[in-house]
């Protein structure tokens, strides 16, 4: 009886009893073991010639193939520039472009998560009326696409004034909130010609403000939805205390809302970030020497010759390794029990 | 007291038919109420009466249903809490647990871009006058109950608003302390004169503190008057019942010739209309346990209990209970029959049904 | 440096896929010539797979931000009905240093040309071939296949046996089918051995009189058939290697016997990643005893008149897959930029370079001018063993002359036809969704279908011209 | 009263302020492709003298798909349906009539609430037969079936995965950082990346994995030559890297959850299952409701793994709708590729706005947000 | 009254030598503490001296830095919370936000797979006995803060567990209310005996529940006794000034021949050892206000306090402050000079220094 219970039963709630640490870890072992592998792998890989990677399968450098930094010298020397190159764009353009998505967009989430919105249908579809032409004008038209937005605003604004009393029907947050996700859901393929059309328009083809814009863009909706929930988390009685104490909304959104949703706004910001330091299809359109970004040094790797798996590796992991430095960094953040003391009841 | 507080900065606080309903739930109903500038309102009422929602609405964090709030000469009904300029201590804390101790203090200022050596000044001295100056760098999850509610407190005092809004602010303060704290605020309110409307539980509380009592039930206000009135001459049965403890002892009876009767009961009370239903109200301090010849009511003992200071004694009079307050030194066992009177002064009337005032 | 060059202060932004193949020699060479002409040129590399997507966005979107590129000569039908591409006949007519009589003649008059005039500069050459062990060969005591026949026997003797010595069994035969990769090629330069046997104007696609697919009949269901049973004799996961997984595996020596393109040649003396040196052997594509007689879409035996081509009645049909990298300059580019651009390819085309270039495994580059082959010597410096270097050669001479060359599918969407249609098709056939009958079915109304999309006409005419039908 | 301050200007538009920026950006970016990919998936782009032509050709482009020379590869191969099948739906399909049924009898029903159910009942269905079919005797799936195959496995088993191992990090274990970052790692490594790692892994000859594989005297037969196992092993990978999107979000929430509530809950004796239950799983359901509704619309465009894994093969038996798209468009059948890419637009959107509607908003509602 | 509490199921809860440190901060001191079975222990303190920290180390919530926790024969140091079977009603509510309240009450009893039917009966009783009949489908986001507290005290005592811990389950219900709740607690308590550890800053609830009071000070305990011993046999000046409201006086003077002198305050006190530095404590009510001519101590009127049914007049004797309870009918103006007479069995002298009783 009693030496099971201490099998069994933990003795305080900050330990846990042997048979469940068999419980607990044997899975987080696991897991890690899971996902440890194929990064060895990519590791050993990576100091392999060409020749111990075609036959058969080796594990163990010097003990079962002779490990060589041919790979390495190629990515660091032989291409030299035209690794550095991508690299730097890769965390200039991932690292602004989170900034402006996660701050944009928790924004956003916050408005949500806090304000009434109930834009009435008709003005909305209206909007988007207005702006569809001006597109139409500017991409088959030929109208110069300022003018035409010039022109879509106008129209919009017109149309407005006539009908607006009109539209009874609204929608509410959780409307705004579907459209915003909603975005993500046609895939890049189709997406991809036309943001090319767009930037080309803009003249900023092949630069980071391109890619920037994009990915903000597109990894917007993520941090809106994800934010979201976070906020929705947080006790209204802080942010009205801090009204009480005169903060101005924008202050209370930084001082308060952000504060007490870190580990929300640090799991997004990684996502996102991550997301962005990893995108192919658009960073291949929208950049051709000068913007050009890590993915497309991966992918490169697959030529006429089959792909180069020692280059690939040595690529995977020097692009691995500053998001580890940064996910270190920011994981502390991620944090129990933020709210503990704040309310009574 | 009122009189001589300085009317400089502080502004009077008006509802004017202010209602309130959650959905379907009404929760306040067309509440009149007035705080003259630099005026201490204390609003007393049953748990769930509607104190705390009629103070966010008066700082502007719930929106009335009805009605307008003023404050000063302003019509404040649709002005965000940060333009209404009031302070407030929530009942539940609401503290900033990402800040430490000092930072919630200071926030308020820090907001205002008051220069910082003023602001460290300004929380050392408030923090000092709430006893929290050894847990400035403590972050709330560090905190007891009570120190958080202290810093609360501090949060709002640190500040020199135009209105003053407390939730019952020392509610888990030590019987001590909570003295302490009562005299630093009233000291404050009165050396500041800044209109405070002040919710508590703690009938000494009111006592000590207030100008004027507001007492709610069930939303509506029931009566707004100066702490000894309130005490001394209740408008109705509710007020009557509500304020003193041991609360005023009720005996159902009827006025019959110049005199209230019920079973074992008859206390002289000439020049009253003859009425069948009525209630006597008599506040156990204003009845003595007399010699069993004498004395108005008569009954068994039935329960002795001894606080401190005195002796709550029970009395069986007819079926009904009367409690009466005697010194410690009172002896007696269960069961024994005595008499008592009461201070024919300190008795009230009320209509049993509507619970009105019979004067 | 002291006497102004003619292109001073031009720039020609060159664009072609990452690299090292192609691209190396191109920015290896680019300083020379810069100091030769002054002209800097600007090598842009994107990932192979999204090449042609690149170049045509750039081109049709109007960006043009390449000025000429080295890409595959089968691109070339969408970029010149696009007008993108630039016509250089007269340039190589005025050119003498290209020395394009040099030239393989199949390079010259076909890869080159659409419709008879000239839009690229080859600056390789590529066409299949079948790869052997020579070793093994002599232990089974067997020839190189001569037929494809032959090729199956072989494999068939040679499969489950351990050639390399690593204790494990290996392969007959190393083809690579996976699907979206190359397979939709090697059913071609199968197939095309009982389809085209009166040279390389006949078309091994298409009827070029009315446009019937040629894959529906008992010539193509042979084809499949070897395509099927060839798979026995290989990898277990044959089916999902693509040409890169069947290189390293061949020059691993873990197969006898496998197709390609030049490449092997040169990486098989590669000692960082060959086990084989000196152990391959090239022979041109194998042939067939029986071919196709379109009327009536049957089999029948080759004579004088059938096979006019054919080597002890044997009629092979080396397909020029891809059709070897050339450089291409884009219409809308400045002159001054076409010319260098022009001079620079001529440059790399010229003997004194490319000749360097194609014995270099990294360049990618593989024999396409007679003299590449006729003087042995650059090869053995290159570290091929005299008789490796004469068989290699050999077998590319003999495709190269070969007038009976298939020329890949050049007309408009041919990739819709090939990498859709067919490659589908194919893989379905594998995968054993469909069985022979059904998929030179699919195929032909698959082809069909696109045809009359397309329009039926403009594509015979498309078709007609790609391979010079008269 | 006071001089307006920046923050007073902002917070008399505060409502404006905060959402404004977003919804015009992200307006600005959706519009213009959202039309010219539609007006795209209706004509057929042809290169053509002086750079290339729009033919129109109405729904061609779709009645191809989902009629034509291409159905087999969109929706798939049909084979014959069994009993078994047809009772499976016939239950689907009264399940559903049945929460119909509830919902009317609810009373507070609007027409686009009904519209809603209609449609989604009817995709459901839909999607029941559909699979019937394909799956049935000679049946082979379709690039949609396989999508949506990927999309109920992949999702499922990263979210259990993730919800399982951001619980145990949340566990008094020591390293618990360690963990948290090993988990983390796989979502770094690009996804192209990641293809090309799991074909090495995969690989039966010369892949680390080779030995077990003959060990268990597999080695005549390779993974890649069989429809399902080549789909599990992608649904493999895209689980791989994809459950610590999971992990992350769903940490996060764990961790933020308010811990005197888990005391009281402890006090009132509920072990720690209970605890999760009643307790936890509540207040993580909104953000958990969210991770999966996006994982589900980023789950449709599955691409690089079987693209690199397998490229669609054997047969069509990998290949995504996403794949599928982008084939055509490799192909320059631009048409084409805008088709499927709205038939996968068409059948995300009803997917996500069911499961927003019954889930993410009915999680959100019980949280009283 | 404790002798004939039932003790079928009632434990014991000990604490032998129990110290509690966070980092550095150290909470509890060697407590050593037992509560007999079916005691009412109530736990009374300053704000942070460490009463809410003592019952969550009961509870199993917070491990203790040393010593060791017994309930009953058990020794349960080392065991989990819901394993010790006792309710809490935490200071802080701790309510399930997504529960109704009807489901917040029934948890307890769901979780012991207690029958449906009669886990409804149980909760309706109780919600009743809490007044919160009506609310039992609201979500604790509708309730008022009083009502919240009702939950979670309704919450603890809808089971029977060995032990009740309470952290100041009344703070926020109004004075009639609590009235009505601390006599419904102390019935539940007699009735089924079991044991209750029970933290409040209300020294009559004190004083009318108790068994037995534990005084902390800076998490020592400082006194454990029956609430009358604590009130008129005080250990230490801590004690003696901590209870009783308005505190008891303190004078600082000397003993000398047989009285405790002080400027302007003379009172006999025979039989005492002459010393140098003593402190005397007098409560309020044991000073009465004597003719001018006599008393003990003379001073002026320096305030008047009327509260309810008594005043409360603060007299200056010397520089030090003394305050008498006077009846409500007491006349006087501030200045006036007045005479105390202290009831001499009521005095209690203490060492200045180290505030220990002298006897
Ligand atoms: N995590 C912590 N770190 C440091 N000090 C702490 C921590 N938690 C509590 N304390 C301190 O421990 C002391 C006792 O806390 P506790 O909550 O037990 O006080 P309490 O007696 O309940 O007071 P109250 O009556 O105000 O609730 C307080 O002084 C508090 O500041
Ligand atoms: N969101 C809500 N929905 C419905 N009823 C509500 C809501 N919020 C508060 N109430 C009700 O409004 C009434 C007044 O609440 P309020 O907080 O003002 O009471 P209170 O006077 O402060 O009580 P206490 O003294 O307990 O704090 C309560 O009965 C409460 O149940
Ligand atoms: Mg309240
Ligand atoms: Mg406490």
């Amino acid at each position: 009886m009693k030496p099971l219970r201490r099998l069994l039963a933990a003795r305080r709630l900050d330990e846990l009893a042997p048979a469940q640490k068999f419980v607990v870890y044997a899975p987080l072992l696991a897991w890690t073991a899971i996902v440890l592998f194929p990064l060895y792998w990519v590791i050993v890989t990576s100091l392999k010639e060409p020749i111990d990677v075609a036959d058969g399968p080796y594990y163990i450098p010097f003990v079962d193939f002779r490990p060589s930094l041919h790979a390495w010298k190629y990515i660091f020397f032989d291409l030299g520039r035209d690794t550095l190159r991508p690299y730097l764009n890769s965390v200039i353009v991932s690292s602004a472009a989170t900034l402006v998505a996660v701050l944009i967009g928790a924004m956003a989430a916050y408005g949500l998560a806090r304000m009434e919105y109930r834009p009435s249908v008709g003005s909305v579809l209206l909007f988007v009326a207005a702006i569809a032409l001006a597109a139409l004008m500017s991409f088959w038209g030929g109208v110069d696409w300022r003018l035409a937005l010039l022109a879509g605003l106008a129209i919009f604004a017109i149309a407005l004034r006539m009908l607006g009393r009109r539209f009874r029907r609204r929608l509410a947050n959780h409307d705004i909130l579907f459209w915003v996700i909603s975005q993500r859901i046609l895939p890049p393929v189709v997406t991809a010609i036309p943001i090319y059309l767009m930037f080309k328009e803009l003249g900023l083809l092949d630069t980071h403000s391109a890619l920037i814009i994009t990915y903000a863009t597109v990894n917007l909706p993520i941090v809106v939805w994800l934010m979201y929930d976070f906020f929705c988390a947080v006790p209204r009685e802080l942010e009205e205390s801090a009204q009480i104490d005169g903060a101005s909304r924008l202050r209370i959104f930084f001082d308060v809302a952000l504060a007490l949703v870190r580990p929300g706004l640090v799991a997004t910001s990684l996502l996102v970030l991550i997301l962005c330091w990893n995108e192919y299809l658009l960073a291949l359109f929208l950049s051709t020497v000068e913007a050009q970004t890590m993915p497309l040094l991966v992918a490169a790797q697959n030529a006429t010759r089959g792909p180069q798996w020692w280059y690939m590796s040595v690529l995977i992991i020097i692009m691995i390794l500053p998001v580890i430095a940064l996910t270190l960094l920011l994981q502390r953040f991620i944090t129990k029990g933020l709210l503990v003391g704040a309310i009574k009841g | 007291m009122k009189e001589n507080a300085p009317r400089l900065l502080s502004k009077s606080v008006t509802l004017d038919g202010v209602g309130k309903s959650f959905g379907e739930v009404r929760v306040l109903r067309n509440l009149v109420l007035e705080a003259q500038p630099g005026e201490f309102l204390v609003l007393l009422g049953e748990s769930g009466c509607g104190k705390t929602t009629a103070l966010r609405i008066i700082a502007g964090l719930e929106t009335a249903s009805e009605g307008r709030v003023w404050i000063g000469e302003q019509d404040v009904t649709d002005r965000l809490p940060k333009e209404r300029d009031v302070a407030m201590v929530f009942q539940s804390y609401a503290l900033y647990p990402h800040k430490t101790v000092a930072q919630n203090i200071a926030y308020p200022l820090v907001v205002r871009r008051v220069p910082e050596a003023e602001v460290a000044a300004r929380v050392k001295e408030v923090a000092q006058s709430v006893q929290l100056g050894q847990l400035l760098e403590r972050y709330p999850r560090q905190l007891s109950g009570g120190q958080r509610q202290r810093v609360a407190l501090a949060r709002a005092i640190v500040r020199r608003p135009s209105v003053f809004l407390m939730d019952e602010p020392l509610s888990n303060l030590d019987a001590k302390l909570r003295g302490h704290m009562r005299a630093e605020l009233k000291h404050m309110q009165y050396r500041l004169g800044v209109t405070t409307i002040y919710v508590t539980h703690d009938q000494v509380e009111a006592m000590t503190l207030a100008h004027r009592v507001a007492l709610l039930d069930k939303g509506v206000l029931q009566q707004l008057d100066t702490p000894a009135r309130i005490y001394s001459d209740p408008a109705n049965l509710f007020v009557a019942g509500f304020i003193g403890s041991p609360p005023m002892n009720f005996l159902k009876g009827r006025l019959a010739d110049g005199a209230f009767e019920a079973p074992g009961v008859r206390v002289p009370a000439a020049d009253r209309s003859r009425q069948a239903r009525v209630v006597m109200g008599v506040r156990p301090e204003d009845c003595t346990l007399a010699d069993p010849a004498g004395g108005q009511l008569r009954g068994q003992v039935y329960s002795i209990e001894l606080i401190g200071d005195h002796t709550l004694v029970t009395v069986l009079v007819g079926e009904q209970e009367v409690v009466v307050k005697a010194a410690n030194t009172f002896e007696a066992r269960m069961g024994d029959t005595v008499a008592l009177r009461v201070n024919a002064g300190r008795v009230y009337f009320f209509d049993a049904d509507s619970g009105a005032r019979i004067r | 440096p002291s006497s102004a060059k003619e292109f001073d202060g031009v720039t020609v932004n060159v664009m072609t896929f990452t690299g090292p193949q192609i691209a190396e020699p191109l920015q290896r060479r680019a300083p020379d010539f810069e100091k030769l002409t002054g002209a800097k040129i600007n090598v842009i590399t994107v990932p192979f797979s999204d090449l042609y997507q690149k170049l045509l966005t750039d081109w049709a979107a109007g960006t043009n931000s390449v000025d000429a590129a080295v890409f595959a000569p089968q691109w070339m039908v969408d970029y010149v009905t696009g007008g993108y591409l630039e016509e250089l006949t007269a340039r190589v007519a005025k050119d003498r240093a290209l020395k394009e009589d040099d030239v393989a003649p199949f390079f010259r008059d076909f890869s080159q040309k659409y419709s008879g005039k000239t839009y690229l500069i080859a600056l390789d050459g590529d066409f299949h071939m079948v790869y052997y062990r020579t070793d093994v060969l002599k232990k089974l005591g067997r020839k190189p296949p001569q037929t494809w026949d032959e090729y199956l026997e072989i494999a068939k003797a040679a499969h489950n046996k351990d050639w390399n010595g690593d204790g494990k069994p290996d392969f007959g035969s190393c083809i690579s089918k996976k699907r979206n990769a190359q397979a939709y090629w090697w059913i071609t330069s199968i197939s095309a051995a009982y389809i085209q046997s009166q040279g390389t104007a006949q078309g091994a696609f298409f009827d070029p009189r009315d446009l019937k697919p040629l894959t529906n009949n008992e010539a193509f269901a042979t084809a499949l058939r070897f395509y099927k049973d060839s798979t026995q004799y290989g990898p277990p996961n044959e089916i999902n290697l693509d040409v890169g997984d069947t290189r390293k595996l061949f020059i691993s020596g873990q197969c006898a016997l496998t197709l390609d393109w030049g490449d092997i040649g040169t990486l098989a003396i590669d000692p960082t990643e060959s086990k084989v040196k000196d152990k391959v052997g090239a022979v041109i594509l194998p042939g067939a005893t029986r071919v196709l007689d379109r009327d009536t879409g049957k089999l029948v035996g080759c004579d004088r008149k059938r096979c006019p081509y054919a080597v002890h009645g044997i009629n092979h049909a080396p397909f020029a897959a891809y059709g070897g990298w050339s450089g291409g300059i884009n219409a809308h580019a400045n002159p001054k930029v076409k010319d260098a651009a022009y001079a620079f390819f001529s440059y790399m085309s010229q003997p004194a370079q490319s000749n360097v270039d194609v014995t270099l495994g990294k360049t990618g580059f593989n024999p396409y001018r007679i003299s590449q082959f006729k003087d042995m010597s650059v090869w053995t410096r290159a570290g091929m063993s005299v008789e490796a270097a004469k068989n290699y050669l050999g077998a590319i001479e003999a495709s190269l002359n070969s007038p009976n060359m298939v020329l890949d599918l050049r007309i408009p969407q041919n990739q819709r036809y090939q990498q859709v249609v067919l490659d589908t098709a194919l893989a379905r056939f594998l995968a054993g969704e469909l069985d022979v009958a059904q998929t030179m079915q699919t195929i032909e109304s698959g082809w069909n279908e696109l045809s009359n999309e397309l329009g039926k006409d403009k594509q015979l005419a498309a078709y007609r011209a790609s391979i010079g039908a008269k | 009263m006071k001089p307006s301050s920046l923050g007073d200007v902002f917070d008399r538009q505060a409502r404006a302020a905060f959402v404004l920026p977003s919804v015009l950006i992200i307006l600005a970016f959706s519009i213009f492709p959202l039309l010219v990919s539609a007006y795209l998936s209706l004509v057929r782009f042809q290169i053509a003298p002086g750079g290339y032509t729009l033919h129109f050709v109405g729904w061609s482009n779709y009645r191809k798909l989902l009629f034509g020379s291409e159905q087999f590869h969109f929706l798939g191969t049909f084979g014959e349906v069994g009993a078994l099948e047809w009772t499976l739906i016939g239950a689907a399909a009264l399940w559903l009539l049945a929460a119909f049924v509830r919902y009317l009898r609810g009373g507070a029903w609007s027409l686009a609430g009904l519209a809603g159910r209609l449609l989604a009942t009817a995709g459901l269905l839909a999607v029941a037969v559909l699979c019937a079919y394909t799956t049935g005797g000679a049946g082979r799936l379709g690039s949609f079936t396989v999508t949506l195959f990927y999309v109920t496995a992949g999702v499922a088993a990263q979210f259990l995965i993730g919800l399982g191992l951001a619980y145990l990090c949340t566990l008094p274990v020591r390293g618990r950082w360690f963990f948290r970052m090993v988990f983390f790692l796989p979502l770094m490594v690009t996804p192209v990346g990641i293809a090309y790692m799991f074909r090495m892994i995969a690989d039966t000859t010369v892949g680390p994995l080779a030995p077990v594989w003959n060990a268990v005297g597999l080695r005549q037969i390779s993974w890649a030559a069989d429809p399902w196992l080549a789909r599990i092993v992608v649904v493999i990978g895209d689980t791989w890297q994809w459950v610590p999107f999971m992990f992350i979000v769903l940490l996060a929430a764990l961790e933020s959850q308010p811990r005197d509530q888990i005391e009281a809950a402890q006090l009132d004796g509920a072990g720690g299952w209970r605890i999760f239950r009643d307790i936890t799983w509540p207040s993580i359901a909104p953000v958990a409701a969210s991770v999966v509704l996006i994982r589900l619309i980023e789950a449709f465009k599955i691409v690089d793994l079987p693209n690199v894994l397998t490229n669609g093969g054997p047969g069509i038996a990998t290949e995504s709708m996403t794949l599928h798209s982008f084939i055509a468009w490799r192909t320059l059948d631009l048409g084409g590729s805008a088709a499927v890419a709205y038939m996968l637009f068409f059948a995300s959107t009803i997917c996500c706005v069911s499961f927003f509607h019954f889930v993410v908003r009915a999680a959100r509602r019980a949280q009283g947000a």
